[in-house]
């Protein structure tokens, strides 16, 4: 769920962007030292990029009807860890905002956040978890792209009820939280089964 | 009767550029149609037409003289009857092995596991691929992915095959397996529809010829009088087939007494010129 | 044509009216308009940078005015949820519109935040419509060298361009090779068919990122790519551009002072 | 003398399987050669020896007569002498735009800005592509992207340039064109290699000919050496030229005296035939 140029006052705008910049460095610093390694995952990086562009630009079908985007976070976050994928969440929102005129430029640190750092943390930490915890590597990708795609709604809920705290934040928060029960759910279970059918061919072919 | 028409189709892309313009096409029951034209001059989006995948902006598809409604029960329907190859078979092949790839289309249809199986079994069988049911498609070589490709289709068993540059990329061997292949097919009744820039083999199969150029039809009959109008044939960026030009040669530079039509073929060319050779 | 997959503006950034208008100019204009837009506190000013714009796009870029229509709707209606639910459920002021049901009320302090985000989210959504229909991605690049943006990064970003457009490419061509044989034709066949493309678009990707490689080291690729391209300097704009986008810039700003405290209710 | 050689060249793929076996290929100063074979026959794995992508499993190759040795300083230099030009455009460009994409070669070499500039106008020009430089290649068409990546070699000025298949998928104009330059090319002295299964342009443009199949060479000579084996050319999933075929027939089936090397070209049929009908 992309918060749309405009939406946040510029006070948050710029928390947002504070807040994201040091995790992205951090990402830039890793893939550095990943691509200096080995010149050869410099093209395979970028087209893994294009790859979670064009896979977020796939309409989602959904049960309620109305459509969505995968977020992809899950699947780049399982395949390269989260420092990388968030760098990569990072260009591929600037790229949905002026190729597609998704999200937007002030709030780009906002949606970072939430998609490119919230995502692939949960993604990755719960893809572990359930590996250790010895659970099917089907099930630990579809909680953790399902539970990835939640909580970044969630985040951009927190997002708004910081932004627009009335009357009190946490009417503001049970509001929006609502709304996005109600629709995101189904999506977020929807996420959650596609990432499992991709990742079920990929080992298939 | 013609089993597929278009009626003064124009299509725009979303941002507006014409890509057809007045296209009026069609295919009679049981014939072997070429559509020739150059990269880009709009063959692959008229196709696309054909089984609805793609809305006119402006005039109408008819399938067997029923004109296209896109609602979603009738878009089924027609899909059914009119397959479409396309050129790249990458982009056709999807499951991890040649039979899940076949059986992709009769699963859809709704059919029951025996009557897909059979299916399967006897499409790969008419391809010639029986045997590598179990193989995954990209280990395949580029004429076996064809003829996978051609398989899918054909287990949907519609009443008309399109095929878009079927030939292309594949070598003279690869090529003509292709072409007898679509032949026998044709023989034994199907409606086929190719689009192709190899001018050398069109004559060979094609029993009526569009020339489509810019997103328009440009020229529309048989292969000898599509291929008599050489100014039309060089204007849209493709040429004689090499025989026909040799005889064109002959006959406009050394006076040789060769008459239009040119043949087309060797087989042409072969007749025409004992007859010279014995006078 | 892809009913499945987004449309990108990547057509018209590369032939509209204002292609050849110097750039960063553009660039200039845009991300300060965009500002503006931001630090309102009433919805003069937006709405006013929303009429420019759009004017600006359909005459001087002349975006196809059917297209643009349809391309706003999005904001629009996004903005007017917003401003409905703002003004219903974010209120503690007085009430000046009482539903009678469900003790549901227009607040007048929800009906001015409303008002004034719908405002915000139309005026900076058109600023960077502005950017993204009139200027090519592949200027951009150039322009973000600007902001010491990594090396690495900038490579990353002008691969991943190219190779969006293949794989969108592909991705539709897959697509309609499945509907060609009745995938999609329930929700799930949906699912089936949506994984098997999104699966073999992943292999074809990593395939093509090797592929790419071995190009690259037959080009003599060590590693990073280098550009020729040196940002342009401010002095290309112009003076006469310069004067007037300071002036409009400003012109917006004094606005901004002026209309500050302007609330319907 | 010989600029490209390869001597008992052996490639075994990865998993063992043998790709090539005991090549012996070589591509004299100043020429045009193509290697002609069906798909699969291990064309593109030779090419990618040529520039050290990848390493002989036995056997040396030599560029100027100097064997490869593999290390980065030795190889940069091969692969500024020996470009190649890869089957999908698509494969090959990767830059934003087309200027840059040209420019990727030159800048990887070292040069100055000044002279990147000076050779990325000079090889668009030469390619006729100038005009084009801040277009995206996902705007061009199919044989303008070809064009575009012959650029990018010709960029690099190299000794040598190797085409995959530098024809597929185009239609008739693109490939003439595409022709056209690299016979311009050779004309001003560069030595050039390539593959391509298109038996009917092979005779028209090269000197030397080898046919590969299933990894080895199996037959080498002029044109007319070489298809005057019609029965290896069948074997190695080719065909005749069709010109070629026409006289075949016309001189086995109908008795006419045309006698081996069969025209391979429409000039040099016209001239033997003009000859018959003189006589």
């Amino acid at each position: 769920m992309h918060i749309m140029e405009g939406f946040l006052p510029w006070q948050w705008c710029l928390v947002w962007y504070i807040i994201s910049i040091p995790v992205v460095a951090y990402g830039v610093i890793q893939i550095k030292k990943i691509t200096d390694e080995n010149p050869e995952s410099k093209p395979l990086l970028a087209v893994s990029g294009a790859f979670m562009f064009v896979l977020s630009s796939l309409k989602l079908p959904s049960v309620t009807g109305s459509c969505s985007h995968p977020t992809g976070s899950g699947l780049g976050a399982v395949l390269f860890g989260p420092a990388v994928a968030s760098v990569m969440a990072a260009i591929v929102l600037v790229f949905q905002a002026l190729l597609l005129a998704h999200g937007g430029l002030t709030t780009l640190g906002a949606n970072i956040f939430s998609m490119g750092i919230v995502g692939p943390v949960v993604a990755w930490l719960i893809y572990k978890g359930v590996k250790n915890a010895g659970g099917s590597p089907l099930l630990g990708i579809f909680l953790a792209a399902a539970l990835a795609d939640l909580l970044t709604y969630v985040t951009t809920a927190l997002q708004l009820s910081l932004a627009f705290p009335v009357p009190t934040f946490t009417v503001a928060f049970t509001n929006f939280m609502w709304i996005f029960a109600v629709t995101q759910i189904p999506l977020a279970i929807a996420e959650g089964l596609l990432t499992v059918v991709i990742f079920d061919y990929i080992m298939k072919l | 009767m013609n089993v597929l028409e278009t009626k003064n189709v124009n299509y725009r892309y979303p941002d507006g550029t014409p890509a057809l313009e007045d296209v009026n096409f069609s295919a009679a029951q049981g014939k072997m149609v070429a559509l020739l034209g150059p990269n880009g001059a709009g063959k692959s989006t008229l196709f696309l037409h054909f089984n609805g995948i793609l809305r006119p902006s402006a005039g109408t598809v008819m399938v067997e003289n029923v004109p296209l409604t896109y609602d979603k029960k009738s878009i089924m329907k027609v899909r059914q009857k009119v397959g479409i190859v396309f050129q790249n078979p990458d982009d056709q092949l999807f499951a991890p092995t040649v039979e899940e790839d076949v059986a992709f289309g009769p699963l859809n249809v709704g059919l029951d596991q025996d009557e897909v199986e059979r299916r399967v079994a006897e499409s790969l069988e008419r391809v010639g691929m029986a045997g590598f049911e179990k193989k995954p498609p990209h280990h395949l070589s580029g004429g076996q992915k064809k003829r996978v490709a051609i398989a899918g289709i054909l287990a949907m068993s519609p009443e008309i095959m399109v095929l878009d540059e079927p030939t292309s990329g594949l070598d003279p061997k690869g090529a003509s397996r292709i072409l007898h292949l679509l032949h026998k097919l044709n023989q034994e009744g199907m409606t086929i529809v190719i689009s192709t820039h190899d001018v050398d083999l069109v004559p060979l199969y094609a029993s009526q010829v569009y020339i489509i150029s810019e997103g328009h039809i440009i020229k529309e009959g048989t292969p000898q009088d599509v291929f008599s109008d050489e100014e039309t044939i060089r204007n849209a960026n493709l040429r004689l087939p090499r025989i026909a030009h040799l005889m064109e040669i002959l006959q406009k530079k050394d006076e040789l007494p060769f008459e239009k039509p040119y043949p087309l073929t060797i087989g042409e060319a072969r007749k025409k010129l004992l007859k010279e050779f014995d006078e | 044509m892809h009913s499945m997959f987004e449309n990108t503006l990547d057509n018209y950034a590369h032939s509209n009216g204002l292609r050849e208008t110097n750039t960063l100019f553009k660039v200039i204009f845009a991300i300060a308009t965009m500002l503006v837009s931001l630090a309102s506190t009433s919805p003069i000013v937006p709405l006013l940078i929303t009429l420019v714009i759009s004017f600006l796009l359909i005459f001087q870029a002349k975006i196809p005015w059917k297209f643009y229509l349809k391309f706003l709707a999005v904001p629009f209606f996004f903005g007017f949820l917003t401003f409905i639910f703002m003004a219903l459920f974010f209120g503690v002021g007085a009430h000046i519109l009482d539903l009678g049901i469900f003790n549901l009320a227009v607040t007048q302090d929800g009906f001015n935040r409303g008002l004034l985000l719908f405002s915000r989210v139309l005026g900076g959504f058109t600023c960077m419509a502005f950017l993204a229909l009139t200027i090519p991605m592949t200027e951009l690049f150039s322009e973000l060298e600007r902001f010491k943006i990594p090396q690495i990064v900038m490579e990353l970003a002008m691969l991943m361009y190219r190779y969006i457009f293949l794989f969108l490419d592909e991705g539709i061509n897959m697509y309609h090779a499945q509907e060609t044989r009745l995938g999609y034709s329930s929700l799930k066949k949906s699912f089936k068919s949506m994984g098997m493309l999104g699966s073999n678009l992943f292999i074809r990707t990593w395939i093509k990122g090797e592929q790419a490689h071995i190009a690259m080291e037959s080009r003599c690729y060590d590693g990073s790519i280098k550009t020729m391209k040196e940002p342009e300097s401010m002095r290309t704009i112009g003076a006469r551009n310069l004067v007037l986008l300071t002036l409009f810039e400003v012109g917006l700003v004094i606005g901004l002072y002026f209309t500050g405290n302007f609330t319907l209710f």
